[in-house]
């Protein structure tokens, strides 16, 4: 089974989700270039962190216009599992992959803190190995990082259950504390908080095995897991 | 053929918050002085230079060029666009 | 910007002609301080350069370390205090986009940035507040654009940097051996200039740099662009794998001028090359402008024909501009032209080489009393001065600096910055300690003990980590070295760090001198900053959280010695007193017991005690782990001194141990036998930080109060303008 | 007294690069099918909702907040002021 990195000019968080799918999980991943095509026979695509183009006007919203979101669209469709983490996740909001907006922080500055999240969906590809209301001690590290859906849209969410995590607590201002949303069938999942920074024990200074089970999640869910 | 200056205004729309707006304004308020200012709002500002062959096609393919590449996020923002003749 | 008289003629009696107005410029953007360093290059050589680890190779920024099983780390420290000084934001994210550069060249990949920021009274003056703010914005904008993280630094505040700012960068790089680039060139080789457009923006920089900053010459702030440098580091990385680059620098002060002359002349070749084929951001550029503009993000890569196309190939994939501007030469001459014309004509040697200066020096006359210490009222509340203390923008904790940077980015840092050192995993399975200090508050009192300090401190850091010190970079910054007075401070720093580096057998393995730093009050304050890393070689030991039953032990004697200390200068607003001195054989002794405990797994964390001195080092260990403790004065090493100096000393080469009972034995006895100086002075506990004599208390403070004061205290005073606790 | 709208513009200098305004127009405009826009600028601005007795006084009353609070730095920022009246 194959997993592409999709790497956008500034993407900087590709290396260190390479290395967490390769050396730790085991998995085939492969790098993919944003003017390149999808090739069929991927099963699961990431869009790592970083600030691609500099996240000018906007994070994320340069790249998303990049030639190879209109493949992961499509796979989207397919149902192949799709997961956004930090950029990658302004990016799918900005290319309407998932809905709602990310916003400055609520205290302007960049933040890279440690936090809890807790996930509310755990019907998802990334989070079928977790219990609901579990915890993940996680860090996160952005300056665009509020989730913001208008009222209309977070019903549509609730009453979806397309929150996936929430903040233990209100660390920028996010609406309704979302950390991270999935689309409506529940293929597509965005996050703010990094788990390629939280999955190794060395450099997790708390506990690296509630995030493990994001990448577990997508083991099972290609039927490659434990 | 002419040259038009397009500036294109985004801001928050009626009712999102506007964090950085209000810092600078709490500022003001935190100093004591600069009592008559009552509201500072942030926007963001794109000055187009483009040729087209009158205002009014102007206006409208930056416009379209603000929908299209999502210039502004129309969740939470609004343009507002200013042709001017060089 | 200009040469002076007598350089003039120097330059005209070594070209036998009148120089051309583009050779003055070239050679006035080299000859100055920043490029040259004329002033202090001839003493420089007395630090230690080399050692077992260190690989040397012609024309490295940075320098370069063996680590053992085909890797090297290389390192580097850069500041850009004139430009910050004016324009915080981009100065601060250009230094940052400078020293990456450095790194950079060398063919290893950026994987880690410090920062030392400086200003003034941040407490009474609005315009360090403006300057710390929009710095650390600035270094934070750059450098986690980058996805290159910031693990350490140091924040300082004193009056002598009134209406100017100090900000040092440093940075790590990381690589295989095999893939340094081998910087040589052949017949036939091409010069071809990579990055962002040339532009007006930064003309005159390292003049600039070499000035005061009371002169006129202020055009030249530099915009930064992460983004492109990003591109830029990928693009070089990608075309280093594919052993396209025979030799590269990076662009800094004196920009093309200095980039052209320093390669040529450090490889041993003649550069051809025409301003026409530059890419340039406005059309109307003149040669000179082009030639000394130091615009940001820009490599200077020499390659053969063969290779170019391969090179352009991946400068298209990343969008970066890369134009051929000439070719390599053998007759040692850097030739400028423009189209067909010639615009200069000049000896490299010449060129890259100043004359270098022998400035005169003299013990300024404060120092004959700086010694002297005012007689001062005994503390009547302890307690109310520790609070204050630690509330204090010099002590308070500098998390609203750290959160703002992405410190965990690359995966790699194991112990996060809050810490004494940060500590990076490496790709062999070992680690890699670092931090750098200054102090120029002993400095000031005494440059040479001072400077020692400021390395020692450094060391302690590192060796709070379990890693032994291989390295060391400094960067001295004075005032104008033409006043024998400063300059004398200049050399007395210079050798006090010479004497510590060959005791320890630690090379320097970088540097940087920054000059004229005078504010419009006066010269700064003798600020030499060191970085040290360290090397872990074999397990880490990852330090343990304190928890109640645990002891502390105190290592090293508290001397009567608080020149300089936050207690002398913050408390009693009195500069002087004794200055801090290392005795380098204890200092020697207390590294290798500390880091042989912590190889025996016998503590449970350790922690140096610097500024604030006893006090707010045992306070820091409560406030970090929740929990109380209870000391007595009584039984900390030293020779009868008053309460308030046991707690507020700041003397060297101490480090505080928490051990828990199981260990205490064995690490007593160790230390024992190998002679150190030491005691166990308390124990952990309770819920307040309690120092007593005798019995009779001398402090009794709530952990959560004084921690909420800590915490906070920084944030507040820049956000809400005061310190609320 | 009355009310004014002060709107504050804050952008680079003439001569000073603008590197947002330069990846908006080139990885953004001209990579799709807007050939028509030569160039774009980023900049700031601010909207200030003040009471003061007149225009000018509104006028000078923004620009030292603007200095006071160090709202732009001189060094690589102009800034231009436009009032309207409410
Ligand atoms: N400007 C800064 N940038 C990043 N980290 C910083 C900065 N200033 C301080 N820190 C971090 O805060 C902690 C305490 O710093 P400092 O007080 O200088 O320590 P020490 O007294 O041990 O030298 C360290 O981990 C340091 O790296
Ligand atoms: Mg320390």
């Amino acid at each position: 089974m194959k997993v592409a990195v999709i790497v956008f000019p500034g993407s900087n968080c590709d290396r260190d989700m390479y290395h967490v799918l390769t050396d730790v999980f085991d998995l085939d991943a492969q790098y993919f270039w944003h003017e390149k095509g999808l090739p069929k026979n991927i099963d699961a695509v990431i869009l790592p962190g970083g600030f691609s183009y500099g996240d000018r006007l906007r994070a994320g919203v340069i790249a998303a216009h990049s030639p190879i979101i209109k493949d992961v669209q499509k796979m989207s469709e397919k149902g192949i599992p799709v997961l956004g983490v930090c950029n990658g996740f302004q990016i799918l909001v900005e290319s309407g992959l998932l809905p709602g907006v990310l916003l400055k922080n609520e205290s302007l500055n960049f933040m890279c803190e440690w936090t809890d999240l807790v996930v509310e969906n755990n019907k998802t590809p990334f989070t079928n190995q977790f219990k609901k209301n579990e915890k993940i001690p996680i860090p996160i590290a952005n300056g665009e990082g509020r989730y913001f859906a208008d009222d209309d849209t977070l019903k549509h969410l609730k009453k979806n259950n397309q929150i996936v995590f929430r903040y233990g607590n209100s660390v920028n201002g996010s609406s309704n504390q979302i950390a991270g949303v999935c689309n409506e069938d529940g293929n597509v999942v965005g996050m703010m908080p990094h788990p390629e920074r939280a999955v190794e024990s060395e450099i997790n200074p708390k506990d690296s095995k509630p995030s493990s089970l994001i990448f577990e999640s997508l083991l099972t869910e290609m039927g490659v897991g434990n | 053929m002419a040259t038009f200056n397009v500036h294109v205004i985004i801001e928050n729309k009626p009712g999102i918050s506007d964090p950085e707006g209000e810092t600078i304004l709490n500022d003001l308020v935190l100093k004591g002085t600069h009592k008559t200012v009552s509201k500072i709002k942030a926007a963001k500002m794109l000055k187009f230079t483009i040729r087209e062959k009158d205002k009014d096609a102007a206006q409208s393919k930056v416009q379209d060029i603000c929908d299209d590449l999502r210039i502004y996020n129309p969740m939470v923002s609004k343009v507002t666009i200013q042709v001017f003749e060089e | 910007m200009s040469l002076d008289e007598q350089e003039l003629s120097e330059l005209k009696s070594k070209i036998g002609r009148e120089p051309t107005s583009t050779e003055l410029n070239i050679v006035a953007a080299e000859w100055s301080e920043h490029c040259s360093y004329k002033s202090s290059k001839r003493h420089l050589k007395m630090l230690p350069m080399t050692g077992p680890l260190i690989i040397n190779e012609k024309g490295y920024d940075s320098g370069v370390l063996d680590v053992g099983d085909g890797y090297v780390v290389t390192a580097h420290i850069e500041s850009h205090n004139h430009p910050s000084a004016v324009e915080p934001y981009g100065g601060a994210a250009t230094g940052v986009g400078g020293v990456i550069r450095d790194i950079l060249s060398a063919g290893t990949r950026p994987i880690a940035l410090f920062d030392g920021l400086r200003f003034g009274d941040v407490e009474k003056d609005l315009q360090a507040r403006w300057l710390f703010k929009n710095a650390v914005t600035g270094v934070a904008d750059y450098g986690n654009c980058l996805g290159i993280p910031t693990i350490g630094g140091e924040v300082e505040f004193d009056e002598c940097y009134e209406n100017y700012a100090l900000v040092d960068v440093a940075a790590l790089g990381f690589g295989k051996k095999e893939n340094l680039i081998k910087n040589h060139a052949k017949k036939g080789d091409l010069v071809v200039l990579m990055g962002g457009s040339t532009g007006r923006d930064g003309i005159g920089g390292s003049q600039f740099a070499s000035d005061s900053l009371e002169s006129e010459n202020r055009s030249a702030v530099q915009i930064p662009d992460p983004f492109i440098e990003k591109l830029i580091i990928e693009a070089v990385l990608e075309a280093r794998n594919g052993n396209l680059i025979h030799a590269m620098k990076d662009l800094g002060g004196g920009g093309l001028s200095c980039a052209v002359s320093e390669t040529a002349d450090a490889l041993e070749i003649g550069i051809e090359m025409d301003v026409n084929k530059v890419h340039a951001r406005e059309s109307d550029m003149v040669p000179e402008e082009i030639m000394v503009s130091e615009s940001q993000e820009r490599m200077l890569i020499i390659t053969s024909p063969a290779k170019l196309k391969k090179l352009e190939k991946i400068c298209k994939k990343f969008s970066i501009a890369c134009s051929v501007i000439g070719h390599v030469k053998f007759d040692s001459h850097m030739h400028v032209k423009k189209g067909k014309k010639t615009v200069a004509h000049l000896p490299t040697g010449v060129v890259a080489n100043a004359t270098l200066l022998d400035l005169p020096s003299r013990e300024p006359e404060y120092l004959k009393t700086i010694e002297t210490e005012k007689k001062f009222r005994p503390i009547s509340n302890c307690s109310k001065t520790l609070m204050k203390l630690v509330a204090s923008p010099n002590i308070a904790s500098k998390i609203w600096v750290y959160q703002q940077y992405d410190h965990e980015v690359g995966i790699r840092t194991v112990v996060k910055p809050g810490s004494d050192a940060s500590v990076l995993r490496l790709d062999n399975g070992k680690y890699l300690s670092a931090k750098i200090d200054g102090n120029p508050k002993q400095c000031y009192i005494n440059p040479r003990e001072g400077a020692i300090g400021c390395f020692e401190e450094a060391c302690r850091n590192v060796v709070c980590t379990g890693a032994r010190p291989i390295g060391m970079l400094d960067h001295l910054q004075f005032g104008n070295p033409n006043d024998p007075e400063i300059f004398w401070t200049f050399l007395e720093s210079l050798k006090g760090l010479t004497d510590f580096a060959k005791f320890f057998e630690i090379p320097c393995v970088g540097g940087k001198v920054s000059l004229f730093n005078e504010t419009p009050v006066g010269p700064i304050k003798p600020t030499p900053v060191i970085g040290v890393l360290g090397l872990i070689e074999k397990k880490l030991h990852r330090p343990q959280k304190t928890s109640k039953g645990d002891y502390l032990i105190i290592v090293g004697d508290t001397k009567d010695e608080m020149g300089g200390s936050e207690f002398f200068e913050y408390v009693h607003k009195f500069v002087g007193g004794k200055c801090p001195v290392v005795d380098f054989e204890d200092s020697k002794k207390h590294m290798d017991s500390v880091l042989n405990l912590i190889d025996g797994d016998l503590v449970k964390s350790v922690h140096d005690c610097s500024k604030g001195g006893l006090a707010v080092a045992a306070s820091e260990l409560c406030m970090t782990n929740q929990i109380g403790c209870d000391i007595s004065l009584d039984k900390v090493p030293n020779k009868n001194l008053a309460d308030d100096r046991i707690l507020f000393s700041e003397s060297h080469s101490r480090y505080i141990l928490t051990v828990e009972k199981k260990n205490l034995k064995a690490s007593e006895n160790f230390l024992k036998e190998n002679h150190v100086s030491f005691k166990r002075i308390g124990k952990f506990g309770g819920e307040n930080i309690q120092f007593s004599n005798k019995g009779k208390s001398v402090i009794d403070l709530r952990v959560d109060k004084a921690k909420k004061a800590w915490l906070n205290s920084l944030r507040e005073l820049i956000i809400d303008g005061k310190i609320r606790t």
